[in-house]
């Protein structure tokens, strides 16, 4: 296994910053030929940036990176590619109107003597990749209806065809039936035996036991250990995971949680996620804890009546409701405060007063004429009761630091008095001191009354804020915990989907 | 709307091998159902108008469509790339009017040097639609529609300060006789624009660039994540539609003999009709040559046989236009459909 | 940001230096430019695209497009002619041909609503059907015996001014419009919706009713226009006015208004409609022949793109490199 | 401040325009001064349905000697494309500048006609030649050639040729031209009164559109197998219609007449495609149109019925009902006389 000494990737010191949060902080790691890396850590520990990193679509901020103990500056995709990196994205990034042959070949197709693209040989060869994978799919099929899983092997066809030695999987097998994640540990395994150096990505520690033969856990955009599997436990590893610090965070203060507000059962949206049932009620803040693509926020989009559950029920205040957009949602008093804040939350383009009152136009305005003074007033109100720093409410938000933003989409979400506000991820890529004050603002909601959903991915955010716990895991519930119950670990093996 | 991002797919779907055929044939539905289109309207007119029916009435309707097809080949390899060329109309009548006048003036030159001319002057044409939508970042829609502004323009002074109309009488036999040769008993024209489709065609096929044209239309993030170089492409692909646009300038001249500088005002709307019936997705990355050229001929069989049906032809412009609307609504349908196909065999699964 | 914002505001400055530059040329070059009666042919010859001009701004800025507007203006025309061809009072005849371009803006719009169709093709199909509706519904004849009233409300100025009535249609529709899109929640929702349609329909705002509204307001303004047209040339033909549709985009555009969406003026706009009628009607003056005018439209439009493209490229270079100039000063 | 100035901005252009709009109307229009104020202004400017047209540009040619013989100006000035709404801004701007007279062929009547009106009021002379405007917005009106004439004469050439039996066929330009459709109209109380055997099968428009026109004849072979014969009464028609003809081979079994121009159907004449068209002389036409123009501006002639003048080469004329000067009979061309014309 370590015949050679020399690793093929080596990266020292690397950090990357993206506006104020630092994503990776001096981070060392080394790859070596003929071995199987296994990368873990929570959501946002850094994973998807030390991948894209070496992918090259990243330019880290500071340190070097070596490959095959060359020191490499990787400009593009393509030049990683060039150096025998492989990586296969969480997102596939394929081309929907070809084929699975042309998505594995493009830019490189099999050529004959006279330059023509040798189709025939380009589908015996991605049939024979796929047929190693020992996978049904046609290489004839157009990849626009594959499912996610499906366009996942098409990128691990490609990355085998460009015969790479390096191979990142960037959580390969969330979407993988466990028979296609045997046939894939197979695949592994057989590149490994041909001196392919494999860093698998995963959240699911089972797989990296039976897969990996070494292991690396990264915490906060640090590294925190490199040590062989053989050497780990399920407990060990989920340990060095949940370490993360609680200090610059407000935990809730205690509220006397009221009556049921919204109560939802055997939620349904096929394959996205299936019998989520649970109550909300007043002054409380539940938690949604899961990993990336647990369905936190597709059941969020169902109940803000953007998306539409299958089956299932809603009932809010003890009246079943159905909610077809999110005009009706608002009327339930239903209010969102999504994941993406550029593309969801804001009008980038907007001043402070514009975004606050764009969801209740019909307040700030007479017989269909905006009242600027009215805009002006309850934009100032929110503007002072979240504190959000600006040089008045006419600044455009684009101007704004990320925890400003995120101010002006609560205040504008808060504007619509809502009786339920479902707020996801709202501290994501916001700098320290601000995500205290969003904590504040969320505690006080609470405190006032709100029923609120906490959607995130920093473990100790939800622990610390909410009242309960409900994990998620590949579209189903794992587990609720209350207060007192959850704690990091039991909370991280729901997410995880470990029996315990 | 299913907006159902690449998030994790829980459910232990796999792709069955009917399910990649049916995948398979359904994409084919568009060029399958125009043909079906087609040999509808030749049936139906058939049987009320025997005549329809005769060989000598095809040829008429290929000629009909050459030029058409010709110009509809170059527009389908900039809609690849998700751009629209709407110049085409104008870039068509400025080359034939400089080809008409070039042989006009030059009646004893070499028949080649008039067809490169035309076509070089497509070429150029062409080329400046590229630059300002590749590199001056203009949206095609802006560009080419300033450009067909500019290019009638330009006709119009070059008409006003050389001769006001090329008459059939002032060109020489030899370039006429292009339009009308035959070559074993078929019309050279058809002959030419079945070799520009089949070598376009065959070019997207067959050739790297071809293939890359459709990845840069199908996804542009993910054409720039593996090194393919768009700008140069849509340059190519506006510069390819010009020098068709210059070639079907040139058959145009010796087709009509008499142009001047209004010649071709509006094909725009024919061709990207024939596009876009055609089953060529306005948005890129999908739809071939040998369906443009399909869509052409059902236009052209259509308006055919509305002549031989004896409609009066103040219908045919409407009959575009809800041949236009309604092809992109049954290209919606085809895709909800598929979309629903899929999923309930997922379901299943 | 507030450089974007001066930037914004230059746009809108260099169009006012453009159409002071036009005025003063204009006044230089020909004796003629600067009476009353030239006020008055200048103007009547652009009311109909610059009627257009404002619901296409509003759908612009939303971030769609409606090429069929002048052929729903020939269509409109032509339903109007045979109405009163046949005996109909005018009042009736201009109900429905401004029905007839309501419903043309329904179908447009629920075709790029409800099937969310891209609304270049459709109304580019649009375009032809329309135009061609207009020649199924007239054919080979003209309508032009229209009463003396009618005509001379399309040609004739108000009395004791130089202002065709058009003229005044289109100041109050001017003023209608620039209340809708920088004064009310409508003007305000389209811009949420050309900048960030996600944010938009996250915020409560339902995007395809909005722009259902606008298609039908821009296929009613279309057949207005259509009405306008047809009393100036007391001919309703279904040639009437083809082609406009690329005056009334060149103008938008011209105007500084995106065509991505999200950002622009009624100014910009309002001023662009002066510049090109100044511009026409100047070249016509000194006898330059329209040629050249669609020439320099032509231009025009690429650069109205081109420019503005340029200089944030320019500016982006400059940032940058003053950027890095600084970052090396920290250092 | 941005948005103050968005909204204000139109508002402050608009009170620009409206002062401007009164200032307009109390200078009025009196201000100008036309180029040459000595004598009379012979400032004579055609406007044609559509500038780079041959017919056009030979009546030019006719008012340019004209011109010359009369020692005035010629200008000519037009659209590039055949729309009435297009020739408009030409007839304000030309009553603008204050020019003698404007020569004008109608694209429709009543579409130019308030321009044409206006222009009258301000003193501008207003001729019509080849296609008529309204009747009250002009002065004179120089015919090229009857209608009555014109459409009768064509049905008995094509007779001649078909031995007035079969289908025939009308080729025409815009479907709203008015000297077409009064002559088709003509054409066919012809054919009721004196041709029972040829029957008008169909009237297809090729709108002055080369290609539309061939393609409309090409339709036409197709979908009458048994066709003798086409008319057509336009110039661009005809020539499309002999090329098309030509085309698929069937010159010599179908006939073609109609109105065209000797040069451009020189070709065909002599292959036998035409055995016969007529047309005026389009040169005469021009010339004596500058000249009714140049006597009224003058004031030798006043425009009204039963005036007699003469005008140069041509010899002499009555103004007779509605004002209508007319050019006389058209020459009809056939092998025998074609090569001595040439326009």
């Amino acid at each position: 296994m370590k015949k050679l000494s020399q690793p093929i990737v080596e990266l020292v010191g690397i950090s990357k910053w993206f506006g104020v949060v630092q994503a990776l902080q001096n981070v060392d790691f080394r790859l070596f030929p003929g071995e199987v890396h296994a990368l873990v850590g929570e959501n946002g520990a850094g994973k998807s940036t030390l991948v894209k990193i070496l992918a090259g679509i990243y330019k880290p901020d500071a340190g070097v990176m070596k490959v095959g103990g060359e020191v490499v500056e990787l400009r593009s995709p393509t030049q990683a590619q060039a150096l025998g990196i492989a990586v296969v994205q969480q997102e596939p990034m394929l081309f929907p109107d070809l084929d699975v042959a042309e998505n594995v070949f493009m830019g490189r197709h099999p050529r004959d003597r006279f330059g023509r693209v040798d189709w025939k040989r380009m589908h015996r060869e991605v049939d024979q990749l796929l047929a190693s994978l020992d996978v049904t799919l046609s290489s004839h099929t157009p990849v626009q209806g594959l499912s996610v899983a499906e366009q996942q092997l098409v990128e691990i066809a490609k990355a085998l065809s460009l015969r790479a030695r390096v191979l990142v999987l960037d959580e390969p097998t969330a979407a993988l039936s466990s028979h296609e994640v045997d046939e894939l540990f197979a695949i592994v395994k057989q590149l490994r035996g041909r001196g392919v150096a494999v860093l698998f990505v995963s959240h699911r520690l089972e797989e990296v036991f039976a897969i990996a033969d070494r292991l690396t856990v990264f915490r906060d955009g640090t590294h925190i250990i490199t040590a062989p599997v053989s050497e780990m436990t399920t407990e060990e590893i989920i340990k060095h995971m949940v370490g993360r610090e609680l200090s610059n965070l407000y935990p809730k203060s205690e509220a006397e949680v009221g009556e049921v507000v919204l109560e939802v059962r055997q939620l349904t949206r096929p394959g996205v996620f299936a019998d989520v049932s649970f109550q909300l009620r007043r002054c409380e803040i539940l938690g949604f804890a899961g990993l990336v693509g647990a369905g936190r926020t597709e059941v969020a989009r169902v109940l803000f009546g953007i998306d539409r559950a299958e089956s299932g029920e809603i009932w809010l205040k003890g009246k079943q409701v159905r909610v077809r957009s999110p005009q009706q949602a608002m009327e339930y008093g239903i209010a969102y405060v999504p994941e993406d804040r550029h593309l969801q939350g804001l009008v980038m383009n907007f001043s402070i007063a514009a975004n606050v009152t764009l969801a209740i136009l019909p307040q700030v305005s007479r017989l269909g004429l905006l009242d600027p003074r009215r805009e002006q007033k309850i934009a100032g109100e929110y503007s002072s009761q979240l504190s959000i720093r600006s040089s008045g409410v006419e600044q455009l938000v684009s101007a704004l630091s990320g925890g400003n933003q995120q101010k002006v989409v609560l205040s504008k979400w808060l504007a619509t008095n809502p009786s339920v506000l479902i707020l996801d991820e709202p501290t994501r890529g916001i700098d320290v001191g601000a995500k205290a004050e969003v904590h504040r603002i969320i505690s006080d909601l609470a405190a006032r009354g709100l029923a609120i959903i906490l959607i995130s991915s920093e473990l100790p955010e939800v622990l610390a804020m909410a009242d309960r716990v409900l994990v998620l895991h590949e579209g189903r519930v794992t587990g609720t915990f209350t207060r007192s119950e959850a704690t990091q670990e039991r909370v991280m093996f729901a997410a995880t989907g470990q029996d315990r | 709307m299913t907006t159902t991002s690449s998030e994790v797919e829980p459910a232990k779907q796999r792709g069955q091998p009917g399910q990649a055929r049916l995948l398979g044939l359904v994409s084919r539905v568009r060029e399958l159902g125009l043909l079906a289109v087609l040999l509808f309207i030749v049936l139906i007119v058939g049987i009320q108008a025997p005549r329809f029916l005769s060989i000598n009435n095809f040829v008429q309707i290929l000629l009909s469509v050459a030029i058409l097809a010709i110009v509809a080949v170059g527009e389908t390899l900039v809609v690849l790339t998700r751009n629209v060329d709407l110049s085409v109309g104008s870039m068509v009548g400025f080359t034939a009017f400089v080809t008409a006048y070039f042989f006009k003036e030059l009646p004893h030159s070499n028949l080649l040097l008039g067809i490169l001319l035309g076509c070089a002057l497509g070429l150029g044409l062409g080329m400046i639609n590229g630059l300002i939508v590749s590199f001056g970042r203009v949206p095609a829609i802006v560009a080419t529609l300033g450009t067909l502004y500019a290019y009638r323009g330009l006709v119009f002074i070059f008409a006003s300060n050389t001769t006001s109309q090329v008459n059939a009488s002032d060109v020489p036999g030899g370039y006429l006789a292009l339009a009308t040769t035959q070559i074993l008993g078929i019309p050279a024209l058809i002959l030419i624009a079945a070799v520009v489709a089949v070598i376009v065609g065959y070019f997207l096929h067959a050739s790297q660039s071809g293939r890359q044209l459709y990845a840069v239309g199908s996804n542009p993030e993910a054409a720039n994540m593996i090194g393919i170089r768009a700008h140069r492409l849509v340059f190519a692909a506006f510069a390819a539609s010009g020098l068709l646009c210059g070639l079907a300038g040139v058959l145009w001249g010796a087709r009509f003999g008499t142009v001047d500088a209004t010649n071709a005002t509006g094909l725009e709307l024919q061709v990207i009709a024939a596009v876009v019936v055609g089953g060529v997705n306005i948005f890129g990355g999908s739809g071939t040559v040998q369906g443009a050229v399909l869509g052409a001929v059902v236009l052209g069989t259509l308006e055919n046989a509305l002549n031989i049906l004896n409609v009066s032809q103040f219908w045919l412009q409407a009959i575009y236009g809800a041949a236009i609307i309604g092809a992109v609504v049954l290209d919606a349908f085809i895709t909800r459909w598929l979309q629903r196909a899929i999923l309930s065999r997922r379901k299943k699964a | 940001m507030k450089r974007l914002k001066s930037l914004l505001m230059s746009w809108e400055a260099l169009l006012v230096v453009l159409l002071l530059v036009s005025i003063v040329l204009g006044a230089i070059l020909s004796p003629y430019f600067l009476s009353g009666f030239n006020f008055y042919a200048l103007t009547s010859n652009i009311m109909e695209i610059a009627i257009m001009a404002l619901p296409m701004t509003l759908i612009i800025i939303a971030g769609e497009i409606d090429l069929s507007v002048a052929s729903v203006l020939g269509l409109s025309s032509v339903v109007l002619g045979l109405l009163w061809e046949r005996g109909n009072p005018m009042w009736l005849a201009i109900g429905v041909a401004l029905l007839v371009g309501l419903v043309a803006g329904l179908l447009t719009g629920l075709l790029v609503t409800r099937l969310a169709l891209p609304s270049l093709v459709v109304t580019i199909g649009g375009l032809a059907l329309f135009r061609g509706l207009a020649y199924v519904v007239l054919g080979d004849q003209a309508v032009s015996n229209f009463p003396t009233a009618f005509t001379n409300f399309g040609f004739s100025p108000i009395p004791g001014t130089e202002l065709p009535w058009s003229g005044l249609i289109f100041i109050i529709l001017a003023l209608v419009f620039v209340v809708v899109l920088h004064f009310s929640r409508l003007g305000r929702q389209l811009y949420a919706i050309g900048n960030n349609k996600e944010a938009a329909r996250f915020s409560g705002i339902n995007v395809s009713r909005v722009k259902l509204v606008l298609f039908i307001l821009s296929g009613v303004i279309a057949a207005l226009a259509g009405v306008i047209f047809t009393a100036r040339f007391s001919s309703a033909r279904p040639d009437n006015a083809v082609g406009f549709e690329l005056d009334v985009v060149t103008v938008v555009l011209l105007g500084g208004v995106n065509i991505f969406g999200g950002r622009g003026s009624l100014l910009g706009v309002v001023l662009a409609i002066f510049i090109i009628a100044v511009l026409q009607n100047v070249l016509g003056l000194l006898n330059i022949s329209g040629d050249i005018q669609s020439l320099a439209i032509g231009l025009l439009l690429i650069l109205s793109v081109l420019g503005p493209n340029l200089a944030r490229r320019i500016q982006v270079v400059l940032a940058r490199r003053r950027l890095a100039v600084g970052s090396s000063k920290q250092l | 401040m941005k948005k103050l100035f968005q909204t204000l901005g139109p508002g402050f252009l608009i009170v620009v325009l409206l002062m401007l709009t009164a200032c307009g109307s109390t200078t009025g229009t009196g201000g100008s001064t036309p180029t040459s104020s000595t004598g009379p202004n012979l400032n004579i400017v055609f406007l044609p349905k559509q500038i780079n047209n041959p017919y056009f540009d030979t009546a030019a040619s006719g008012g340019q000697l004209a011109a010359k013989d009369l020692s005035g100006q010629f200008k000519q000035v037009g659209p590039s494309s055949a729309n009435a709404a297009a020739q408009v801004p030409f007839i304000t701007t030309l009553t603008e500048q204050h020019v003698g007279a404007i020569v004008i062929s109608g694209d429709d009547p009543n579409a130019v006609a308030p321009a044409l009106k206006q222009a009258m009021a301000q003193g501008v002379k207003v001729v019509s030649f080849d296609a008529d405007v309204a009747p009250d917005a002009r002065n004179v009106f120089v015919n090229q050639a009857d209608s009555e004439q014109i459409g009768r004469s064509e049905v008995d050439l094509l007779a001649q040729q078909i031995n007035s039996t079969g289908q025939i066929a009308i080729l025409s330009a815009a479907s709203t031209a008015s000297n077409q459709n009064v002559w088709i109209g003509f054409m066919k109380q012809e054919l009721a009164a004196k041709y029972p055997n040829m029957q008008l099968v169909k009237i297809v428009y090729g709108n002055d559109d080369d290609q539309t026109s061939f393609n409309d004849t090409l339709a036409l072979l197709q979908q009458y197998p048994n066709l003798k014969g086409i008319i057509s009464p336009t110039t661009v028609g005809i020539a499309a219609a002999a090329r098309a003809i030509e085309s698929v081979h069937k010159g010599g079994q179908v006939a073609l007449t109609g109105l065209g121009t000797p040069n451009q159907l020189r070709a065909y004449v002599k292959d036998g495609t035409i055995k016969g068209f007529e047309l005026w002389n389009p040169a005469n036409l021009g010339y004596l149109a500058y000249y009714v123009a140049a006597l009224l501006i003058e004031g030798k002639i006043k425009g009204t019925v039963g005036e007699t003048f003469t005008a140069g080469k041509l010899g002499s004329y009555t103004i007779g009902a509605n004002n209508v000067v007319l050019l006389g009979p058209p020459t009809v061309f056939s092998a025998s006389n074609i090569d001595q014309f040439n326009f």
